[in-house]
C-alpha cells in the first residue's frame, strides 16, 4: 500500500516536472492540488462566534476522508468576496473540525475555505462557506452555569448576612491562629517588645493583600489599647497608603488616635529581595516578640519565617499561595491557611454580619461536595451498567461546572 | 546522653556549615564518579552526532539567570558539540534574560585555548537573533517566516545581512532545535507548536522540576532526547567527553541534598531517644 | 582590569549578604542599606519608563506635546486637533486617579486618596470573584467528578472532599464530621510535605549559582 | 461624604467587574483590559509616596544621627546612584540596554544582592526541614514522611537504594504517585477554599460590610 502511493507520488512529480517543462507555464500551485491525492474536506460553514464583543468568526467543517492518510492539518483560507483571492488566516491540526478566526471586521462580509495539506505540502481545497458576518453579543450564554452557581453562593452569602442582621447567632469553629492573637500582642507587651506586620509582597491588585491590610486593621485596634511599637515594613506604594489609612483609622476607633503615628507604617522598595533584606535585618535589629505574615508571598516567606523563628518571635503567618503554605507551616506556629486567610478578618471583627458571610461560604462547599460525589456516583455507575440514562445524567452534571473557553 | 538534648536544638549555623561545605567542596574535587548515562540524554547527544557538518541547529534559550545553573552548563555543551562538529547555530530567546545568558555561554566557551587560535565567526557560524515578547505566539510566527519574527539579531544589524541567515525561511530550514527551558513558555509550547505543528525535529534540556511534566513528550516521540536538572548535564557532558561545571554542579547538588536528607534522619533519631527517655523517668 | 573590578564589587556584595547567616553584621547592614537604595530607585526609573511614560503620556499624546516628534499621536491629540474619540482617552482617568493618590502629601486634602484606593479596592473585588470562581472553584471541581474505578480516583476524591470539610467554619468538627476532618487535615500535611520535598533540589542550584560565581567567575579557582 | 464616596465608589466599580464578565458587549469588553494598564499607571504615580517616605525616614535619621545612621546614608546615595544613572544618563527609553550606567550597576550591584538573597534559600530550607520533619505527632509523620520520599525520589540515591524492585515501583515512581494523586487532592481542596474565600470577601467589601480599608466604621 505504502509503496503503492510512494510510486504514486513519484509519477506524479514526474508528470509535472514534464508538464513544466514542455509547457513552460505550468503552476505549481494549481498543478499541486490538480495533482493532489488527497480529498478536501467538506460542508464548511462559517458562523459569527457567540457570547463575545464581535470581531470574531467560527469556522467549521467535515473531516477529509483522507483524515488518517497523513494529512498534517488544514490551513484556513479567507476572502472578502468569493470571487477574489483568499489568504491563509490560520492552521489547525490533524482531526480539528473547527477554527476560530479572531481577527475580522464586524462590519465585513466574509468567505471562508478550508485546505487539507499532508507532509509533502499537497493541498487540497474545500468548497466556499456561505458569507458571514461577526457581531458583538450582549450576554455570553457559554457562561450561564457560571451565574447560576455563582448566584447561588452569593445568595447565600447574602441570605446569611442578612439573617445574622436580625440578631440570629451562628455556631464558628476555632482558628488556632486567630485565638493565638490577642496573646500574641499580649506577649510584646509584657516583653515590651514591637510588634512587625508584613502584608506580603504583592501590591494593592490582589484580594490577598486587601484581606491582610484588613486583618492589620483588626490587629492594629488591639494593639492600640497596649503600649506596644507596631511596625509594618512595605513594599509597595498603594499598600504603604493604605496600610497607613487603615492603622489610623482603627487608632483612632480604638479611642488611642494620641497614640498613633505615621512612622508605623513605611515603605522599603518594590525589589522582592531588597525587602526581605530590610526586613531580615528590622527582626535581627528591634528583635519584635510577634510576627504576622499576611497577604501574598513567594520565595521570601521561608528566609522570613525562619529568620523571625531564629530571634524567638511568635509567627503567625496566613497566605493562599499554594506553594508557600509549606514552608509557612513547617516554620511557623500559626497558619491560616487558604480560606482561613479570608475568613480571618470576619473572625476577629466578630461582627454578625461578617460572621454570617461565613456560614454563606459553607453552603459554597456544599454545593462543591455534593457536586463531586454525586458527579462522581453516576460516573462511576454509569461505568459499571453502561446505562445510558447515568451516562447522560454524570455528562448534565459534567457540563454544570464546566468552563468553555468559547 | 545530653548529646542526643544538645543534637535537638542544635544551632541552626551548624546545619548552615555542613549545608555550604556540602556544596563548596566538590568543586574542588576531581572524582571520576561514575554517571550512568540515561537513554533520553543518549538520544539527545546522537541526535546532535547524527546531523552532518553544516547543518543548522536552531537554540532557544527559555531561561533566566536563577535556573542557569542547571540550564547553562547544558548550554555550553551544546554550543560546544556543535561549533566542534561545524554545525551551524541560530540562537535565539522566549524569555527576555535568554538571549543574555547565550553570549554568557559563548563568553566562557570562547576564553578556552582551543577557540582563542579559531574562534567561530559571528554571522557565518553562529549569531543570536535575541528576544522576542510573545511566548508561543513567536513559534507560531515562526513558523511562517523567521526573519519576519527577528528582522534584526541582538546588536541591531538586519538579517538579511547576515550571512547564517541566507535561505532560511521557517522551520523547514532548521535541521535541528534545541530548546534550553525552565518553564512557560519552554519545552511544552516549542513541543506543542514547532513540532506538532511545523514537523521540527526537536531536543530539550530542561531544570530538574521542569522535566517530568516533558517525559511524556520523549515516550510519544516527539522529544528527540532529553536532559533533565543537573544530573542530565552531567551526563551530557560525560558524553562529549568534556567534564565541565554540570558534573561539579551535580555533584554539589547531590552532597547538599544528602546533608538534608541525613539531617532530618538525625533529628529524628535524636528526637525518639529524647522521647524514650522522658517517658521511662 | 575593569571586570575584575566589577566582579570583586558583586563577590563583597555576595559575601555581606551571606555573612548574615553567622550573625548581622556591618558588611550586611552596609549591603541591606545599598540594596534598599537601589533596588527603590531601580524600580522608581522601572515605573517611570515601562509604565507612567508608555502608557499615560504617551497614550494621552502629552510625550508629543512636549516635543517628542518621534511618538505617534496620542488621544488628547486625536480629541483636539481631529476631533476624533479614541478608547485611549480613558487613560486620563488612570492619570486623575494617580494624582489623587499624590495628593496625600498635601495633609488638608489628604483624604481624597481614599477614592483612588476605594477603585483599586472595588475593581479586584470585582475581577477576583469571578476569575477566581471560575477557575479555582469551577475548573477543581469539574476535575474531580471522576468514576470511582480506580484507587487513584478514590483517593483523589476522599481527599479533595475530606479537605474541604476541614475548611467547613459553622459546624463544630466532631464525630464522623470531626473525623472526616482530621482525614482533611492528614492529605493537606501530605501535600505540605510533598512540595516542601519537591522544592529543595531547586533551592539548592540558586545556592550553586552564587558558588560558581565566587570560586569561578571571580577567584577563578574552579575552571 | 468622605466616607460615603468611596464605599459607594467601591460598590459600583466593584458590580461593574462583576457583570462585564458576563457581557462581552462594548463597552463592558473594555474594562477588564484597561484595568490592569490603569493600575500600573496609578501605582507608578504612588511610588513617588513609597520612594519620598523612603527618604524621609532615612535622611532624619541622618539629621538626627540615630542609630546606624551611616547606612542610611548609604541607602540615600544608592537611590540617587542608580536613579540620576538611569533618568539622565542611559539614554532615556533604552536605559536598560547593556553597557548604559543604569545597567552596569545593575548588574554588579542588583544582581548580585538580589541572587544571594534568594540563594540563602538553600540554608534555610536545610534548616526548616530539620526542625519540621520530625514525627512529633500523626500529622508531622504525615508531613515527614510525603516529603522524605519525595525529596528521596527525585535524585538518582532514591532508585539506587530501590533498584531490587520491578521498573515501576521504584521510588521515583513513588514520588510521582504522592505528587499527582494525594498531593493534588490536598492541593484542589485548599484552592476550592481559597476560591469560596475570595468570593466571600469581595461580597463583603462591595457590599460595604468591611469597610476597615474604604474607611468607617
Amino acid at each position: 500500500m505504502k509503496t503503492f502511493s510512494y510510486s504514486f507520488i513519484f509519477y506524479c512529480l514526474l508528470g509535472l516536472i514534464l508538464l513544466a517543462t514542455t509547457d513552460g507555464l505550468a503552476q505549481v500551485e494549481s498543478s499541486d492540488s490538480l495533482l493532489s491525492p488527497l480529498l478536501p474536506p467538506s460542508e464548511v460553514i462559517a458562523e459569527d462566534h457567540p457570547g463575545d464583543a464581535g470581531g470574531a468568526i467560527i469556522v467549521r467543517w467535515k473531516l477529509s476522508p483522507d483524515e488518517d492518510k497523513g494529512i498534517t492539518g488544514y490551513e484556513i483560507l479567507r476572502s472578502a468576496s468569493p470571487t477574489a483571492e483568499f489568504s491563509s488566516v490560520g492552521f489547525a491540526a490533524t482531526g480539528a473540525n473547527r477554527y476560530v478566526d479572531a481577527n475580522t471586521e464586524d462590519s465585513l462580509t466574509y468567505y471562508y475555505k478550508v485546505v487539507a495539506i499532508d507532509a509533502d505540502r499537497n493541498a487540497s481545497e474545500s468548497e466556499i462557506s456561505p458569507p458571514v458576518r461577526s457581531s458583538p453579543q450582549w450576554f455570553n450564554f457559554h457562561l450561564l452555569n457560571l451565574l447560576i452557581i455563582g448566584g447561588l453562593i452569593c445568595g447565600a452569602v447574602i441570605y446569611f448576612i442578612a439573617h445574622a442582621k436580625k440578631g440570629k447567632k451562628f455556631f464558628l469553629r476555632k482558628i488556632a491562629g486567630l485565638e493565638a492573637v490577642d496573646e500574641a500582642i499580649g506577649r510584646a507587651t509584657e516583653m515590651g517588645r514591637p510588634i512587625l506586620f508584613i502584608p506580603g509582597i504583592l501590591d494593592m491588585d490582589d484580594v490577598q493583600t486587601i484581606a491582610g491590610i484588613t486583618i492589620l486593621g483588626r490587629v492594629a485596634k488591639t494593639i492600640a489599647q497596649y503600649e506596644t511599637k507596631l511596625n509594618v515594613p512595605t513594599s509597595r506604594s498603594i499598600v504603604m497608603s493604605t496600610a497607613m489609612e487603615t492603622v489610623k483609622e482603627a487608632y483612632i476607633s480604638a479611642g488611642r488616635a494620641d497614640a498613633y503615628s505615621d512612622d508605623f507604617v513605611h515603605y522599603v522598595t518594590d525589589e522582592q529581595f531588597g525587602y526581605v533584606a530590610a526586613v531580615d535585618g528590622i527582626m535581627v535589629r528591634e528583635k519584635p516578640a510577634t510576627c504576622f505574615y499576611i497577604g501574598a508571598f513567594f520565595a521570601e516567606s521561608l528566609i522570613m519565617a525562619e529568620t523571625g523563628n531564629s530571634i524567638g518571635a511568635i509567627q503567625i503567618a496566613g497566605t493562599a499561595m499554594p506553594a508557600q503554605l509549606p514552608f509557612f507551616v513547617a516554620a511557623c506556629d500559626y497558619t491560616l491557611i487558604g480560606e482561613e486567610l479570608f475568613a480571618a478578618s470576619a473572625y476577629l471583627s466578630g461582627e454578625p454580619k461578617q460572621l454570617g458571610s461565613l456560614k454563606g461560604q459553607d453552603v459554597g462547599k456544599i454545593i462543591a461536595m455534593l457536586a463531586i460525589v454525586i458527579g462522581a456516583l453516576l460516573e462511576t455507575f454509569f461505568a459499571i451498567s453502561g446505562s445510558s440514562f447515568f451516562g447522560s445524567l454524570a455528562e448534565l452534571v459534567h457540563k454544570l461546572f464546566s468552563i468553555v473557553a468559547s | 546522653m545530653e548529646f542526643f538534648e544538645k543534637l535537638m536544638s542544635i544551632d541552626r549555623r551548624v546545619i548552615f556549615f555542613f549545608v555550604g561545605v556540602a556544596l563548596i567542596v566538590p568543586f574542588f574535587l576531581d572524582i571520576g564518579q561514575k554517571i550512568e548515562i540515561s537513554p533520553e540524554v543518549q538520544a539527545l547527544y546522537d541526535a546532535f552526532m547524527e546531523l552532518p557538518p553544516g547543518s543548522k541547529v536552531l537554540m532557544t534559550f527559555d531561561y533566566d539567570p536563577p535556573s542557569a545553573p542547571e540550564l547553562q552548563p547544558q548550554a555550553i555543551t551544546a554550543l560546544r558539540l556543535c561549533f566542534d562538529r561545524n554545525l551551524k547555530v541560530i540562537m535565539i530567546g522566549l524569555w527576555p534574560m535568554g538571549p543574555m545568558q547565550a553570549n554568557l555561554a559563548l563568553g566562557t566557551i570562547f576564553s578556552e585555548k582551543k577557540y582563542l587560535d579559531k574562534e567561530p565567526v559571528y554571522g557565518v557560524d553562529y549569531v543570536n537573533l535575541g528576544y522576542s515578547p510573545g511566548n508561543e505566539l513567536v513559534i507560531q510566527r515562526m513558523g511562517s517566516s523567521i526573519p519576519a519574527t527577528f528582522p534584526r539579531d541582538f546588536q541591531g544589524t538586519p538579517v538579511e545581512e547576515i550571512p547564517l541567515m541566507q535561505g532560511i525561511v521557517n522551520f523547514s530550514n532548521i535541521d535541528f532545535v534545541f530548546n534550553l527551558s525552565a518553564g512557560y513558555p519552554g519545552t511544552v509550547e516549542w513541543v506543542q507548536f514547532a513540532v506538532d505543528r511545523f514537523h521540527a525535529r526537536m531536543g530539550a534540556a530542561n531544570t530538574a522540576v521542569q522535566a517530568p511534566l516533558v517525559y511524556p513528550y520523549v515516550h510519544a516521540g516527539q522529544l528527540t532526547g532529553l536532559s533533565g536538572g543537573m544530573k542530565g548535564a552531567a551526563e551530557f557532558e560525560k558524553l562529549t567527553g568534556f567534564i565541565g561545571k554540570g558534573t561539579k554542579f551535580m555533584l554539589s547538588q547531590s552532597f547538599a541534598h544528602v546533608i538534608v536528607i541525613l539531617f532530618i534522619i538525625i533529628g529524628n533519631t535524636a528526637y525518639f531517644v529524647t522521647r524514650g527517655r522522658e517517658k521511662r523517668s | 582590569m575593569d571586570s575584575f573590578f566589577s566582579h570583586t564589587l558583586a563577590a563583597i556584595l555576595t559575601i555581606g549578604i551571606i555573612s548574615f547567616l553567622y550573625k548581622d553584621n556591618p558588611l550586611y547592614k552596609f549591603c541591606e542599606s545599598l540594596f534598599i537604595g537601589v533596588s527603590a530607585g531601580y524600580w522608581f526609573v522601572q515605573q517611570y519608563y515601562a509604565n507612567l511614560l508608555p502608557k499615560l503620556f504617551d497614550n494621552l499624546g502629552i510625550t508629543r506635546m512636549l516635543g517628542a516628534e518621534n511618538v505617534p499621536e496620542g488621544a488628547l491629540q486625536k480629541l483636539f486637533l481631529h476631533g476624533e474619540w479614541s478608547e485611549d482617552l480613558l487613560y486620563l482617568i488612570a492619570g486623575i486617579l494617580g494624582v489623587m493618590m499624590l495628593l496625600r502629601l498635601v495633609s488638608r486634602i489628604g483624604w481624597i486618596s481614599r477614592w483612588p484606593m476605594a477603585f483599586i479596592v472595588g475593581s479586584i473585588s470585582g475581577l477576583y470573584f469571578i476569575t477566581y470562581f471560575q477557575s479555582n472553584a469551577m475548573r477543581q471541581m469539574q476535575n474531580t467528578i471522576l468514576p470511582l474505578n480506580s484507587f487513584n480516583n478514590l483517593v483523589l476524591i476522599v481527599g479533595t472532599v475530606t479537605g474541604i470539610i476541614y475548611f467547613y467554619f459553622s459546624k463544630e468538627h466532631k464525630g464522623l464530621f470531626g473525623a472526616a476532618a482530621r482525614v482533611g487535615v492528614y492529605f493537606l500535611m501530605v501535600t505540605f510535605g510533598a512540595s516542601f520535598g519537591y522544592t529543595v533540589m531547586s533551592r539548592m542550584s540558586l545556592l550553586i549559582g552564587r558558588v560558581d560565581f565566587l570560586f569561578g567567575t571571580w577567584l577563578g579557582l574552579v575552571k | 461624604m468622605r466616607r460615603q464616596i468611596p464605599q459607594l465608589l467601591t460598590a459600583i466599580v466593584g458590580f461593574v467587574y462583576i457583570i462585564q464578565f458576563f457581557i462581552p458587549h462594548k463597552p463592558f469588553n473594555l474594562f477588564e483590559r484597561m484595568f490592569s494598564d490603569w493600575f500600573l499607571i496609578i501605582a507608578a504615580c504612588a511610588i513617588w509616596l513609597g520612594v519620598l517616605n523612603l527618604l524621609k525616614l532615612s535622611s532624619e535619621k541622618v539629621y538626627k544621627r540615630g542609630k546606624d545612621w551611616p547606612y542610611s546614608l548609604v541607602s540615600i546615595c544608592g537611590f540617587f546612584l542608580i536613579t540620576i544613572a538611569g533618568l539622565f544618563f542611559s539614554g532615556g527609553r533604552h536605559f536598560q540596554d547593556p553597557g548604559t550606567p543604569f545597567d552596569y550597576v545593575y548588574v554588579n550591584i542588583f544582581t548580585p544582592l538580589s541572587a544571594t538573597m534568594f540563594a540563602l534559600l538553600a540554608f534555610f530550607v536545610a534548616s526548616a526541614s530539620y526542625r519540621a520533619f520530625r514525627a512529633r505527632s500523626k500529622e508531622a509523620t504525615l508531613l515527614l514522611l510525603a516529603g522524605f520520599f519525595v525529596m528521596l525520589g527525585r535524585v538518582p540515591v532514591g532508585d539506587l537504594i530501590t533498584s531490587w524492585l520491578p521498573e515501576g515501583y521504584r521510588l521515583s515512581n513513588l514520588t510521582d504517585w504522592i505528587m499527582n494523586v494525594p498531593q493534588t487532592a490536598g492541593q484542589r481542596a485548599i484552592m476550592i477554599g481559597i476560591a469560596l474565600g475570595i468570593m466571600s470577601t469581595s461580597l463583603r467589601v462591595i457590599l460595604g460590610i468591611e469597610r476597615t480599608i474604604t474607611g468607617g466604621e
